[in-house]
């Protein structure tokens, strides 16, 4: 029975760390920001338009190592049944969801200039847009139970069975030459790309990373509370001679 | 001057890049907003609910934790 | 293995007597498309460019809407608790519920597609390919559909959850599907989509009994 | 069909219960030897049908273990399918197929090995032989309670888990109920049986889930 | 919320029920007047469930007629519904409608002007007060079951037709059950009700539905 | 008149809370004809002239899939016997649930429809009537379903034969629905067309409830 093992020492633990993280993030943003739109030289090819990819680029990354990271959680949860686990899988997937959005709309306005479509049916873009829909399938499933135990059991199973998606991602555009740019920075051996954007692009990444590391934290200790709050509600309703059922935590 | 306004066209791309700036910085700072002020939400909430009920405030870690 | 067999065998004969909803989905697929032609007029030009689009998306709607019965029907009368209580691992009864899923709604369709291409004028170089993949194609959704169907069972608002969850994963086989006919048409190779179609196959066999079994294992705590 | 079977003991120490985030009942250890019989009673919502999900493995405790002859059951959940028969609220009896072919079903799977005289026998033995053709739906309530009992006889198991098998039995069926479960248990067989009805089994015990009960109130949701 | 009724009875006559192409019972008259109760007895499958069902008028009889107070039902489905409360083997609970959801709706439906009062004292006294707010699918079997039966006072009704009314009640709840059941008749109201458990009606007569079976075996299907 | 809202406030607050097949029904709709343009291909000029009868048969096909859970919910349950048994002529009961299953598929397919028009780039001339089409012709399409539904019930092979039922009685309002959009967009007037679909629901409105309800009381038997 270590549900809920230690919720305290976590709680601790988070406020500590917390301010740290959420002022690194905020000094990396500001220095990818200036050296991104301000320092770097416009690409020869693809002209200031390079720019976009200071924000596209870092969202991809956060996009599919927050998938990791709820796959993994959920992995722990299930088998280990840690609570902690399950709470930070379900924290991981909004903010997941949001920087997904963020790389497909930085991508489609990259792509309208670069491309001249706004979309098109590639095996990046396509495995990129299914990752969103499981984060949305994911939240959605999250809910649909009236015992929140069984949604965070079937949304920890999707999130494994959609982990899948993740390598395609990354490695779509190695085993299909598509429209997509192909890795550039993350790839074995040294980037080809010029230090003069690798600079900004690293920095953004790093701050868009602790970014991540920041909601999540804010939100795993929201979603500590909710289960303290639902279980006084609980007790309250049967628990307690005399205490009216409200009926709330039933939901 | 001159040189403002034309970085700011960014070479007549200016709709795309800086729509692309403006909406992720629209998100992040949401996504960032919200999730602060639904954890002072609930922090409220966790200390009406204890209020209430007096003599839980000490007992109500151990009755998450012995609840399952 | 012949524990398989004889799930096999039950839900085909309940398929057949009930005239379960997927034994309804070819039906909806033959009405659909024959509704086409009624919608769009009978220009022989229009229909002809539309004819692979209009079969996979049928038939990828056909596959998607038998599902919620499923695993549901056996949810709600206590079969599916029985079946998991069978000395048998769960993912092998998944598989035997797949086959016949698709026995009853990827085969019929199959074989309802090159009738109904001909009905939609298609051109008659992308008959092989069409057959080619709905073969590859079908199964998948049959696969991936039941991970959809286990997952939200006993969820609120199940039906709108599973299309959710499972259009998404659809998208890419509706893809594949209709670029390999199209590039058939045109005269290009269409072997580069077609492989990818049978690597989705091929991932998705593993994978969906997996994720089935589990969440089956979930509902019915 | 079951025959002598070696003496075994089954066990369970320290279940805890949770549905719905509300435990239903803590800290419940039992134990049973080959031809004994317990019932489960108690009042409604007290958790007797969440126990029998429990012991079947369909329900997994949020605490304690379950033991076959001392060895821990947690990881081999078909081993121990291959071991019991569940008879639920529900009868599962699809309409469209008949009596035959509905018992058939179930016994094949739970062994694929057993011939149709098992499910004649059985069938025979719960008076619905005659009903064989039948398709489910137009059985009575009865009769459909009697099919998902005869698969307690299609295929042998050691262990029975009966969540209130008597209900919508006439009084006949509910003799030749005992009389099955008196002749399994002299073979060395168990059984778990949760009734608000009478029923007689010789030398059973009893486990109130009402005493395990957290907190005061009998049902959770007061 | 019932109140004291004029005297009125409710009389069979000649009554054969044909099911799936074969006849169930042939020739069974009863009359019942206000403040009387009926026991229907018989083995499974001897048409207890099917009589209550004709009595209702959901199933129309092959030959025989109803009257109420000497007046023929045949026509009047709407008239007799407004009497009658029949509780079927089916709980007719929604998953997802609370418990009160669930009762206000059958209570307004057969009553449009009963208030929410008779809806919370039905729940009150069959002690699902507590669980109003419970969605239908976390209520255990016996909780289903006394939802059901708490319809019978959440809109008044003259004559109560109960198929197996105590499956999978507690032996507290058949107590207040036949309480509940009392004091209908108390105040001039019917029961017609089939079981095979033990309830106990004082005064109440007995309807023996094997009797009434034609031919020799007591099912058909032989 | 008050049972009949009861009805229909229950029926509603079902197919929100569990969204039942009526609100999966405007998805499928939506996805469908979102799916389209992915099967077709972007061709503005394609989608232009297939979006009516895109539109139309997407919405029959919406509307047939959520009937035969109508009734089979209540049936199965147990609720239907005590619907039947409430002091109420059941035909009104029927319209309360034929109302109830508009509001939650008609309805929302005619608030999606002209969203969905301009997706497919439909011709701005064809809203008007398209709305109106739809206002008459929905409504029709769950009287007849309705009809459908209750033949059925208990029957074998359900799902199948509820098509077969139904289908051939959607399909003049599919032609006539069609026929008056095509005719505003190339600017001939409609009114006829659109005349003989208030006609169809006319006829439909009392003959559909009392056929129901006798097939019903077969069911209950
Ligand atoms: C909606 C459309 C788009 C989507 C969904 C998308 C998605 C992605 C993803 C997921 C990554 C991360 C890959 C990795 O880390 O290996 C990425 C990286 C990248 N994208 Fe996009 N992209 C889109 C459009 C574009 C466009 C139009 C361009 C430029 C013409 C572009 C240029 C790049 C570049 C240069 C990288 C960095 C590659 C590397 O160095 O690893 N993307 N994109
Ligand atoms: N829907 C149906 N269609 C045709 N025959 C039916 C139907 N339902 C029941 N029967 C048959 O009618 C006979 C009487 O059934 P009924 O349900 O009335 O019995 P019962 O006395 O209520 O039995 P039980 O005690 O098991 O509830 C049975 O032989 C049964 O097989
Ligand atoms: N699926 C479920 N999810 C959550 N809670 C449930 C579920 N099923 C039952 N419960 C709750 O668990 C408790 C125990 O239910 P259970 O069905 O085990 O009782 P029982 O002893 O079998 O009662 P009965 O005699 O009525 O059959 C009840 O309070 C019930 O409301
Ligand atoms: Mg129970
Ligand atoms: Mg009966």
């Amino acid at each position: 029975m270590h549900r809920f093992a230690n919720p305290a020492r976590f709680l601790r633990l988070a406020s500590v760390i917390q301010p740290w993280t959420a002022a690194v993030t905020l000094l990396l943003i500001g220095a990818g920001l200036y050296f991104g739109l301000l320092v770097s030289p416009a690409d020869y090819q693809q002209g200031e338009t390079v720019r976009i990819m200071y924000v596209h680029v870092p969202a991809a990354w956060v996009a599919m190592a927050a998938y990791s990271c709820m796959a993994g959680a959920s992995a722990v949860g299930l088998i280990w049944k840690h609570p902690l686990a399950d709470l930070i899988a379900k924290s991981a997937s909004p903010i997941g969801a949001s920087f997904t959005f963020l790389c497909l709309v930085t991508g489609s306005l990259w792509g309208k200039p670069m491309w001249g479509t706004w979309w098109a049916w590639d095996a990046r873009l396509t495995s990129m847009l299914i990752l969103f829909f499981l984060y949305l399938g994911h939240m959605a499933l999250l809910n649909a139970f009236d015992d929140p135990g069984r949604g965070m059991k079937a949304a920890a199973i999707l999130a494994l069975a959609g982990f899948v998606n993740v390598p395609v991602i990354k490695f779509s555009v190695d085993w299909w030459n598509t429209l997509h740019q192909p890795a550039s920075v993350t790839r074995l051996g040294m980037p080809k790309i010029d230090p003069s954007m690798l600079l900004p692009l690293l920095l953004m990444g790093v701050g868009f990373t602790m970014f991540f590391v920041t909601v999540l934290l804010l939100r795993v200790r929201l979603e500590v509370l909710a289960a303290k709050i639902r279980a006084i509600r609980l007790t309250q309703i049967h628990g307690m001679p005399g205490a009216d059922p409200s009926g709330e935590a039933l939901g | 001057m001159d040189s403002l306004a034309s970085y700011f066209s960014m070479g007549g791309y200016a709709g795309y890049v800086w729509s692309a700036y403006a909406i992720t910085a629209v998100v992040m700072v949401a996504l960032a907003l919200l999730t602060w002020r639904g954890l002072k939400g609930r922090e409220q909430e966790l200390k009406e609910l204890q209020d209430i009920i007096p003599g839980r405030r000490g007992r109500s870690h151990d009755g998450v934790a012995e609840k399952g | 293995m012949s524990r398989l067999s004889e799930i096999i065998r039950r839900d085909l004969r309940l398929a057949l007597r009930q005239g379960s909803d997927s034994v309804m989905v070819v039906t909806f697929f033959v009405l659909t498309v024959v509704l086409f032609p009624f919608g769009l007029g009978p220009e022989t030009n229009l229909l002809e460019r539309t004819s692979a689009g209009v079969l996979w998306v049928t038939a990828l709607l056909a596959s998607m809407l038998s599902l919620d019965r499923l695993f549901l029907a056996d949810y709600e009368d206590g079969s599916l608790e029985l079946l998991a209580l069978t000395p048998t691992a769960l993912e092998l009864l998944v598989i035997g519920k797949v086959v016949a899923h698709w026995l009853t709604t990827g085969l019929p369709l199959m074989v309802a597609a090159p009738v109904l291409a001909v009905l939609l004028h298609m051109h008659a170089d992308g008959f092989g390919t069409l057959l080619l993949t709905m073969l590859l194609g079908t199964p998948t959704l049959s696969l991936i559909g039941a991970m959809g169907a286990a997952l939200v069972l006993g969820a609120r608002r199940g039906g709108v959850l599973l299309s959710l969850l499972v259009l998404p994963l659809y998208v890419p086989v509706l893809i594949l599907g209709v670029g390999a006919i199209d590039a058939a048409v045109q005269g290009l190779p269409a072997d580069g989509l077609l492989l990818m179609l049978g690597g989705f196959l091929l991932g998705a066999l593993p994978l969906a009994p997996w994720a089935a079994a589990a969440a089956l294992r979930q509902a019915l705590e | 069909m079951t025959s002598e079977q070696a003496f075994s003991t089954f066990t369970a120490e320290g279940l805890v219960c949770v549905r719905g985030e509300r435990v239903v009942f803590t800290r419940l250890d039992l134990s049973l030897a080959s031809g004994e019989a317990m019932f489960l009673l108690g009042p409604n919502g007290s958790g007797k049908s969440s126990l029998l999900r429990v012991l079947a493995g369909l329900l997994k405790p949020a605490a304690g273990r379950l033991t076959w002859n001392h060895q821990a059951l947690a990881e081999d959940r078909e081993g121990h399918a291959a071991r019991i028969h569940y008879v639920g609220h529900h009868d599962a009896i699809k309409p469209v197929l008949s009596v035959m072919e509905n018992l058939r079903f179930w016994g094949r799977l739970h062994d694929p090995l057993a011939g149709d005289a098992a499910v004649k026998a059985a069938l025979e033995r719960f008076g619905l032989w005659h009903l064989r053709q039948v398709p489910g739906k137009l059985l009575s309530a009865g009769q459909k309670r009697r099919l998902n009992l005869a698969r307690l006889l299609a295929a042998p198991a050691s262990l029975w888990l009966l969540d209130e098998p008597s209900v919508a039995l006439d009084k006949a069926s509910v003799k030749t109920l005992e009389a099955v479960i008196a002749e399994h248990r002299a073979n060395g067989g168990m059984v778990i049986l949760s009734t608000h009805a009478d029923v007689s089994l010789p030398g059973a015990t009893e486990l109130h889930l009402d005493r395990f009960t957290p907190t005061t109130p009998p049902e959770f949701w007061a």
